[in-house]
């Protein structure tokens, strides 16, 4: 590990051995210490994210569809408002309210709930399905490659609005099936990289050890295959997860989005997105929410990547 | 050149295969969806009567393998047929649109994949500094708009605000070739700032995989300079992934840009193969959808000769 | 003032023409049953010859065919009027009046109907407008094969006769508003042979702009017909009419000056859109409605006291200014506009009351009731959020409204008709009569409500053979309140259309409310400023 | 070349260099104070096992420290230019002209985007040294004097095209191009085979004579630098052992490190009396193809219990091949093996659990044999619970047993990865996990061929005891003729997929020989400084060097 002298394989014993690490939270806090800048950025927004996500509900006193003013109230506007208990207090709408009258603040609280939630579960199940076939296909090769491969050719050639619209209309646009089209969607992607990088993994002695050894595919393909393959996928997880949101932007476009009153930011954007034209910039919000959650967790899959590469940057 | 030929003549193979079994998917899909042409066409003023009328005339009372056995045969015979819904010519309403999609794409792909290619390989060259967390970050915040956002966004300065762009595109098969590629300069911008960031990213990650390679180092220690090294030593040995993903953003731009399409008025297929599907007329979605995906299929086809042509190895076997 | 003495009054004020009073005066001896309510028309500029018109419709398909038994929105439909003369026409006033048809004359049973067609008028194609070809285009939405929406319009027309420079239509029931069926967009005169239309798709007809290039779903370029009968009317020398369904797109075109006018403006932004000192903003409210159709036949709809509970449990004063900004007017739970002829003002207008709406809801024998309300923005801009709305503004009277998002694909086809409470939209009918007689009338192809009351019917029947102006009134209010009391569509607001123009373009005053574009004929009627 | 020590001027002075790694964000240093001279037209052997800093030095000669390393301390002056002081574009104008590197691997180190000859004249037109053509010519002039077959086209062609030992020439040829005062070898024969490898030498000592350039040759093989160098510099642990000039340094050592590098080559196995006289694994006739490109052909022999069969060749001999027809990864398509008199099936997948378990596999890379992301109780655990059945504390008893029996410490151990190993570690953890299934056979691919001198002797001696202790059968494939002779009884050479030899260890090293088998045994270096030059002397008289082109 910290022999410099070989590019090859080559360590020797002369070489002493670093420590066993412990992989404790004291261990997970000093890298962190020790991550660059945008790293630690990109970790804070998404804690700042999973925070509001889970406590949307404590952090207003709003319900996620309550109208509370006129609508298009003015940022910083100020309302009354009582509460389940009957008390009544002010209450200042820092983003002013939107279209339908109800506080911009809460919406984008509940929208980080709401779009956080469905697209971690939609990648979860895109990269179960795409992992999955991937690892297969690459380990067991053969006709069950040829027939994965060209199953996901063939998902692939049609494009994806079209097959997402012909989906959607067919099995409805509960927030299930709306789930699971994007998930099968972007499995597509997640299988040809998944094959990939197994492919490379297959070819390991280890892998041929375990066949030898008379091991089960269960076993070579979750212990022994997957395991090594985790940095690229985790890295395409966190763009795969992002682009969730904006799937489901473009699928607003053509009415498939959501059930309302449910908030999320793609339809967020897509509702207020006219008033841009003019100027307005409260589309900004959830555009906004969006992207800094994007380059937040593209910093810290950098920096996984980087950290599990091993690859070495000049100083 | 031998294996190129062989390869052509598989992938060719397959892809019909796949065109096949996509345009079975698509009828069967458009076939089951709820609703029929004839209860599109007529909408809310559909009657029970109107309807079977209809239903007769475009022969939409045949089960649909007799249905899709007559296209088939047809497009054998090089004939796309007609469109259901309004009898007109599926070629003639096809070929002008298929133009502009691919004139949109193909500005858009000479406008960005340069720059991505640059952005690239000068975030590669200033690895880790702020040019490379400046180009990063403004990428991947592009990304991350919708893009009907951007294009707003981009309407309302360059072209209400200080009018150099016209907001809409609306080009049609008269168009002189400088006045069209001037009205579609907005669509073009609005999509390469939605495709440049995946690109680069993946020019810059390849370039700086083959950095610890034993070559870059012998390279550093011929005496080369960091730019030569990166132009001349690593870049041609990352072609095959950068071609992978400028080839998959390339057919995103020929496939994907419905949204675009509409918010710039651009008479484009993909709007044609929305409402075709929205209007339940299945030739003409068969039509479109055949076209996008063999648009894929020769695509990815192009990426894989061009790893080959790129790669010495493969190239010249020994 | 009499309808007459006005005229005398225009004509000699140079408002109208000398030809254009010969024709509205024969059209008035058309409708003798017209009705006294008048209002006046709009104030004219003096209109200008010439220009290039650049439009943007909120509207229009690929699919789009010249056929005008295909028309179905606003972007043929506009194109249709340009292209095609029509028999009569919608004036300012709501009048049906002739316009190939130079009178228009029933029988005092009013099963009969004669047109006395306006002489040397000419097809695009050169060819005389005969009787012949109006026969052969009507019975081409008649027969037996039509697929066109006007079909079930004439299904009471059972023969057509010509006599010389006349055409006669035989009903089989008598009609008082039969000139409104004539001015249905899809009855637009084809050139025929041995009596057949000869080419419906061919976009021949007899208007004031002929075809010059139709690419559906993008764009249509209109230019003048020299041998435009009418001077007052169509005034461009060309007409460009784009299809632009991005409302964000229409108005960025209208602000650059790539177009000159749009429909459908944003409601959301068009308080911005107002301050643009170049461009003028037009509502003008007709008979355009949203509703809320229950099945009366399935459950819970089928008692009147849910129904009750509903329409008492929305907030309409709240909709209208939330969701049209304010831009049309709280409706009454039936189809008639304020504007319309027999509009019963007399009926107490219907107001949020979630008291009532729980009486009601006792009065069904339930506590709490929860409905699911399907809504896609197909239904109109604005349905999904309105049926949100109405969720919240039920909850106040222990109602909860499940909003299900459907698929704007397909809306019209697996939802509407088909759901038992759903968003719906009606562009309107210039008569109580028709309007009732599509969809409210027992076994209508479109009561979307499966509505069925005994005493409804029977009115409506009596009130379209009844010549009796103050007889039929009293007959269309007994049917208003019947549907506000009784029916089985919530009708919360009336929605204005609201469109904007540039400085370049010129229009009247007050805009025709019985259709978007200047009741569709905006590019026959308006001019280059 | 003589070993008269110093032959010019002063070229290279380092003073006290420091060089510090960077590993888990933390800085260590990996060369501690090393003093070194290097005079005009010298060649300085360096010499020392994994880690002990001799490639970071010999880099360091030219200013460079990889991505991860920096020079701490120290001074280095080349020819009057202090290259700690000198600015990033100083030292680019030295690189590849006046100091040129020859690497470990050629086939790694070529661009393989490119032609040779586009690489080699990259230097001189990129430096300004000279032109294009000329230094076109140049090449060709250079490929003809280090002994390239067709010297006009070889650069013509992509790297990937050419052999192993003529890339390592046409690297030689690359630094040579604009005449460098000083070349940096760096292992640069480590990864030939050793007929290969003696020819790469001799071309090398050749032009490095014939152009007076003075040279740093890098090595871990004792006997090869032996041959390279005018005097040798001993490291450890990034710090100097000794130095000496060859002569000297060869025949009295004066640390106990460098005697102990002197003697690793002693170990030699004791004969064991055979215990049995039916074979326990017999391959018979086995012909074998991937595809349609055939690899064995008509392979024949026995493994004995308790016995070591050695299979030598070089690569593409087919002994891998023959390892994957037993181990049943490649179906024969003629032939068969039998263990014990049985026939197994050809296909590994249509093997029994226990006819797996008994014929067990170690291999070359421990790196890639096991899986990284598993602790090494798992990677033990696993075959013992696997065919065993065991778990629980008899599991973790067995495993601690397993690993006392590789002599690792089993609680110091038991919870690591494999990345915090060292190779002859990891290696040690690869027989661990074949013992762990009990088996009676193990088949040995190049165990040792990875590991330094003195691990690769601790691995032998280790597994050379546990045959004793086990009574097991090993089939060692190995290129490595010193290790034939440590640990063999019968001896198998192969040679294109064919069997050329085969009998007994003292057999096959008593001559006669085959002409191959005495090819190889010749080819190995021996610690005599003049071995090299008697042995090219005495093939070019047999005419023996028309073979230069197999690799």
């Amino acid at each position: 590990m910290s022999d410099q002298d070989n590019i090859t394989a080559q360590t020797a014993d002369a070489v002493a051995p670093p420590p066993p690490r412990k992989r404790g939270v004291r261990d997970a806090l000093r890298a962190l210490a020790k991550a660059p800048l945008s790293a630690k950025f990109g970790l804070v927004v998404i804690v700042f994210y999973v925070f509001v996500a889970v406590f949307a509900p404590v952090l207003t006193p709003f319900g996620e569809s309550e109208i509370v003013a006129a609508e298009y109230e003015l940022w910083g506007t100020e309302v009354e408002h009582t509460d389940a208990e009957g008390r009544t207090q002010t209450v200042t709408l820092m983003f002013g309210t939107d279209n339908l009258g109800r506080d911009m603040l809460t919406r984008l609280l509940y929208g980080a709930r709401n779009t956080i939630g469905i697209a971690f579960v939609t990648t979860c199940i895109a990269f179960l399905l795409g992992g999955v076939g991937g690892i297969l296909a690459a380990t067991v090769g053969g006709w069950t490659d040829q027939i994965l491969s060209r199953i996901v050719d063939i998902l692939m050639a049609i494009p994806a609005l079209i097959f997402a619209l012909l989906l959607l209309t067919i099995f409805g646009t509960s927030v299930l099936s709306l789930v699971l089209v994007i998930a099968v969607l972007d499995s597509t992607r997640v299988f040809r990289l998944a094959r990939a990088v197994s492919l490379n993994v297959v070819v390991m002695d280890f892998v041929e050890a375990a066949r030898l050894r008379g091991e089960g595919l269960s076993w070579i393909t979750l212990r022994e295959i997957l395991p090594n393959i985790m940095p690229p996928l985790v890295a395409e997880f966190g763009l795969r997860f992002c682009f969730v949101f904006l799937t489901i932007a473009s699928l607003s476009f053509l009415g498939l989005g959501l059930q309302p009153p449910t908030a999320d930011w793609g339809s967020m954007v897509r509702d207020n997105a006219t008033l841009i034209t003019y100027g307005d910039i409260t589309p900004l919000l959830p555009a906004g929410a969006i992207a800094l959650l994007t380059v937040g967790v593209n910093f810290v899959v950098d920096w996984f990547l980087h950290k599990t590469s091993g690859l070495r940057d000049e100083q | 050149m031998h294996n190129i030929v062989k390869l052509v003549a598989q992938r060719m193979a397959l892809g019909l295969l796949v065109l096949f079994i996509v345009s079975l998917i698509i009828a069967a899909g458009v076939d089951a969806l709820p609703g029929d042409l004839c209860q599109e066409m007529q909408g809310q003023s559909a009657t029970a009567e109107t309807l079977e009328a209809c239903r007769k005339e475009i022969g939409l009372d045949k089960a649909l393998p007799l249905r899709y056995a007559d296209w088939l045969g047809g497009i054998l015979k090089g004939d796309f047929g007609v469109s259901l819904a309004n009898g007109r010519q599926i070629s003639e309403l096809i070929g002008s649109r298929l133009g502009n999609t691919f004139f949109l794409a193909g500005l858009a792909a000479i406008i960005s994949v340069p720059l991505a290619l640059a952005l690239g390989i000068l975030a590669a060259l200033y690895r880790n500094g702020i040019y490379d967390r400046g180009v990063n970050v403004v990428t991947l915040s592009s990304i991350s708009f919708p893009e009907f956002f951007i294009a707003y966004i981009l309407i309302l300065w360059l072209s209400v605000n200080w009018g150099w762009f016209p907001s809409l595109s609306n080009v049609g098969g008269d168009t002189p070739l400088a006045e069209r590629a001037y009205k579609s300069l907005l669509p073009a911008l609005t999509l390469t700032l939605v495709v440049v960031a995946h690109m680069m990213r993946m020019t810059r990650a390849s370039i700086i995989n083959l950095l610890a390679s034993p070559y870059i180092e012998m390279a550093s220690l011929k005496g080369m300079t960091k730019s030569r090294i990166i132009l001349k030593h690593a870049l041609p040995n990352a072609w095959a992934p950068i071609v992978n993903v400028v080839v998959l953003n390339l057919a995103y731009l020929i496939v994907g840009v419905v949204v675009v399409e509409v918010v710039f008025v651009y008479p484009g297929l993909g709007e044609l193969m929305v409402d075709s599907v929205r209007k339940r007329d299945i030739p003409v979605v068969q039509a479109c959808a055949s076209i996008f995906a063999a648009t894929y299929i020769i695509l990815n086809m192009t990426a894989d000769i061009l790893s080959i042509v790129t790669n010495p190895r493969l190239l010249h076997p020994k | 003032m009499s309808e007459i003495d006005r005229l005398k009054k225009q004509l000699a004020s140079g408002k109208i023409t000398r030809r254009e009073f010969v024709s509205r005066m024969a059209a008035m001896g058309a409708a003798v049953a017209a009705p006294g309510a008048m209002f006046s028309a709009p104030a004219m500029a003096q209109p200008k010859k010439g220009g290039h018109f650049k439009v943007g419709v909120g509207a229009g398909s690929t699919t789009d065919s010249l056929d005008p038994s295909t028309f179905l929105d606003s972007y043929m439909q506009t194109v249709g009027n340009a292209v095609y003369s029509y028999l009569a026409v919608v004036d300012y006033d709501g009048n049906a009046v002739g316009d190939l048809a130079e009178s228009i004359e029933p029988s005092p049973d009013a099963k009969m109907w004669t047109c006395k067609l306006r002489s040397g008028v000419e097809f695009h194609n050169g060819k005389s407008v005969t009787p012949e070809d109006v026969i052969a285009s009507y019975r081409y939405h008649m027969s037996e094969e039509s697929q066109s929406a006007a079909k079930s319009l004439l299904k009471a027309v059972t023969d057509i006769k010509a006599d010389g420079n006349a055409v006669t239509f035989v009903l089989s029931e008598g009609n008082a508003d039969f000139p409104y069926i004539m001015t249905d967009y899809h009855l637009g005169i084809m050139p025929s042979k041995d009596g057949a239309v000869e080419d419906p798709t061919s976009g021949i007809g007899s208007g004031g702009y002929m075809v010059e290039n139709f690419d559906p779903g993008v764009k249509t370029l209109l230019k003048r017909n020299p041998n435009w009968y009418d001077e007052n009317t169509a005034h461009f020398d060309s007409i460009e009419s784009l299809a632009i369904k991005d409302v964000a797109a229409r108005t960025n075109a209208l602000t650059t000056g790539e177009i000159y006018a749009m429909d459908r403006c944003d409601l959301k932004t068009v308080h911005l859109l107002k301050r643009n000192k170049n461009i003028t903003v037009h509502q003008s409210t007709g008979t355009q409605h949203y509703s809320m159709p229950m099945h009366t036949t399935t459950g819970p709809f089928d008692d009147n006291n849910v129904r009750m509970a509903l329409k008492y449990g929305i907030d309409r004063e709240a909709i209208v200014k939330t969701i049209l900004r304010g831009y049309g007017q709280v409706g009454n739970d039936h189809p008639i506009g304020p504007s319309q002829k027999f509009y019963n003002a007399d009926l107490p207008q219907r107001a949020y009351d979630p008291d009532k709406s729980k009486y009601y809801l006792k009065q069904a024998g339930l506590d709490s009731l929860k409905v699911d309300l399907s809504a896609a923005d197909a239904a109109f801009a604005g349905a999904v959020d309105t049926a949100v709305l109405f969720k919240e503004h039920a909850a106040k009277s222990g109602i909860e409204v499940n909003v299900i998002r459907e698929p704007d694909d397909g809306y019209w086809s697996n939802v509407w008709l088909k759901k038992p409470f759903c968003m719906c939209y009606w562009g309107g009918r210039p008569t109580a009569d028709w309007m009732f007689t599509i969809a409210y009338a027992a076994n209508a192809d479109w009561n979307d409500a499966y509505w069925k009351h005994d005493r409804f019917n029977e009115l409506l029947v009596a009130a379209r053979a009844e010549l009796d102006e103050d007889k039929r009134r009293t007959m269309y209010y007994e049917m208003q309140e019947i549907v506000s009391n009784e029916g089985g569509t919530i009708v919360p607001m009336y929605a204005s259309y609201v469109s904007a123009t540039s400085d370049w373009v010129g229009t009247p005053e007050k805009l025709a409310a019985n259709w978007d574009w200047d009741g569709n004929r905006a590019f026959v009627r308006w001019w280059m400023a | 070349m003589s070993s008269d020590g110093g032959k010019g001027d002063l070229l290279l002075t380092m003073r006290g260099l420091r060089i510090e790694g960077q590993s888990d964000e933390e800085w260590h240093e990996i060369v501690k104070g090393v003093d070194l001279d290097l005079h005009r037209g010298e060649v300085l052997g360096l010499i020392g096992e994994s880690g002990a800093g001799k490639s970071t030095i010999g880099l360091a000669a030219m200013g460079f420290a990889r991505p991860g390393c920096r020079i701490s301390a120290g001074e280095i002056v080349f020819d009057g230019v202090d290259l700690m002081k000198a600015s990033e574009s100083t030292k680019r104008k030295l690189r590849g002209v006046r100091i040129a590197y020859v690497a470990q691997s050629a086939a790694a180190s070529f661009n393989p985007a490119h032609r040779l000859i586009d690489q080699f004249s990259e230097g001189p037109v990129e430096h300004g040294v000279s032109g294009r053509a000329e230094a076109e010519s140049d090449a060709r002039e250079l490929y003809g004097k280090l002994l390239l077959p067709d010297p006009d086209r070889i650069g013509y062609r992509y790297p990937h095209q050419v052999s192993g030992g003529q890339l390592q020439r046409a690297m030689t040829a690359m630094a040579m191009a604009c005449r460098p005062d000083l070349i940096i070898f760096d292992e640069p024969t480590t990864a030939l085979d050793v007929t290969t490898q003696i020819e790469v030498l001799a071309t090398i000592k050749n032009i490095v004579e014939e152009f007076d350039t003075a040279a740093i040759y890098i090595t871990h093989d004792l006997a090869v630098v032996a041959q390279m160098a005018d005097r040798i510099k001993v490291l450890r642990f990034g710090e100097t052992v000794e130095e000496a000039d060859t002569a000297t340094m060869m025949t009295s050592p004066q640390q106990e490190y460098t005697k102990t590098l002197w003697a690793v080559r002693s170990f030699k196995k004791e004969p064991i009396p055979a215990k049995s006289k039916e074979p326990l694994v017999s391959v018979k006739n086995v012909t074998a193809a991937y595809g349609a490109v055939p690899v064995l052909h008509d392979v024949s022999f026995d493994i004995y219990r308790g016995k070591t069969v050695a299979v030598v060749g070089e690569s593409g001999s087919g002994k891998s091949t023959t390892a994957r027809v037993i181990t049943g990864l490649l179906p024969p398509r003629e032939g068969q093996v039998l263990v014990n008199g049985e026939p197994l099936p050809g296909d590994y997948r249509h093997r029994t659990k226990a006819q797996l378990r008994h014929a067990q596999m170690i291999y070359q890379m421990a790196d890639t044999a096991v899986n990284p992301k598993q602790r090494i109780r798992e990677i033990i655990g696993r075959p013992v619970s696997f065919y065993l059945g065991l778990s629980g504390r008899r599991l973790e008893e067995r495993i601690r047993e397993l690993l006392s029996l590789i002599e690792l410490e089993p609680d110091k151990f038991i919870d690591r990865f494999p990345g915090e190993l060292s190779g002859g570690q990891k290696q040690r953890i690869c027989i661990a996990r074949a013992l762990a299934a009990e088996p009676e056979f193990i088949i040995c691919d190049e165990v040792t061929s990875a590991l330094d001198q003195i691990v690769a002797e601790g691995i032998l001696r280790l597994l050379d005891r546990l045959q004793r202790e086990l009574d097991l059968a090993y089939m060692f494939i190995t290129h490595d003729l010193a290790t034939v002779r440590a640990i063999s009884d019968e001896v198998v050479v192969m040679l294109k997929g064919r069997i050329v030899e085969q009998g007994p260890r003292e057999e096959m090293f008593t001559p006669p020989h085959h002409e191959y088998t005495d090819l190889l045994l010749s080819s190995v270096p021996e610690m005599d400084p003049h071995w090299l030059d008697d042995l090219m002397e005495r093939r070019r008289r047999d005419g023996m060097m028309a073979s230069t082109s197999t690799s």
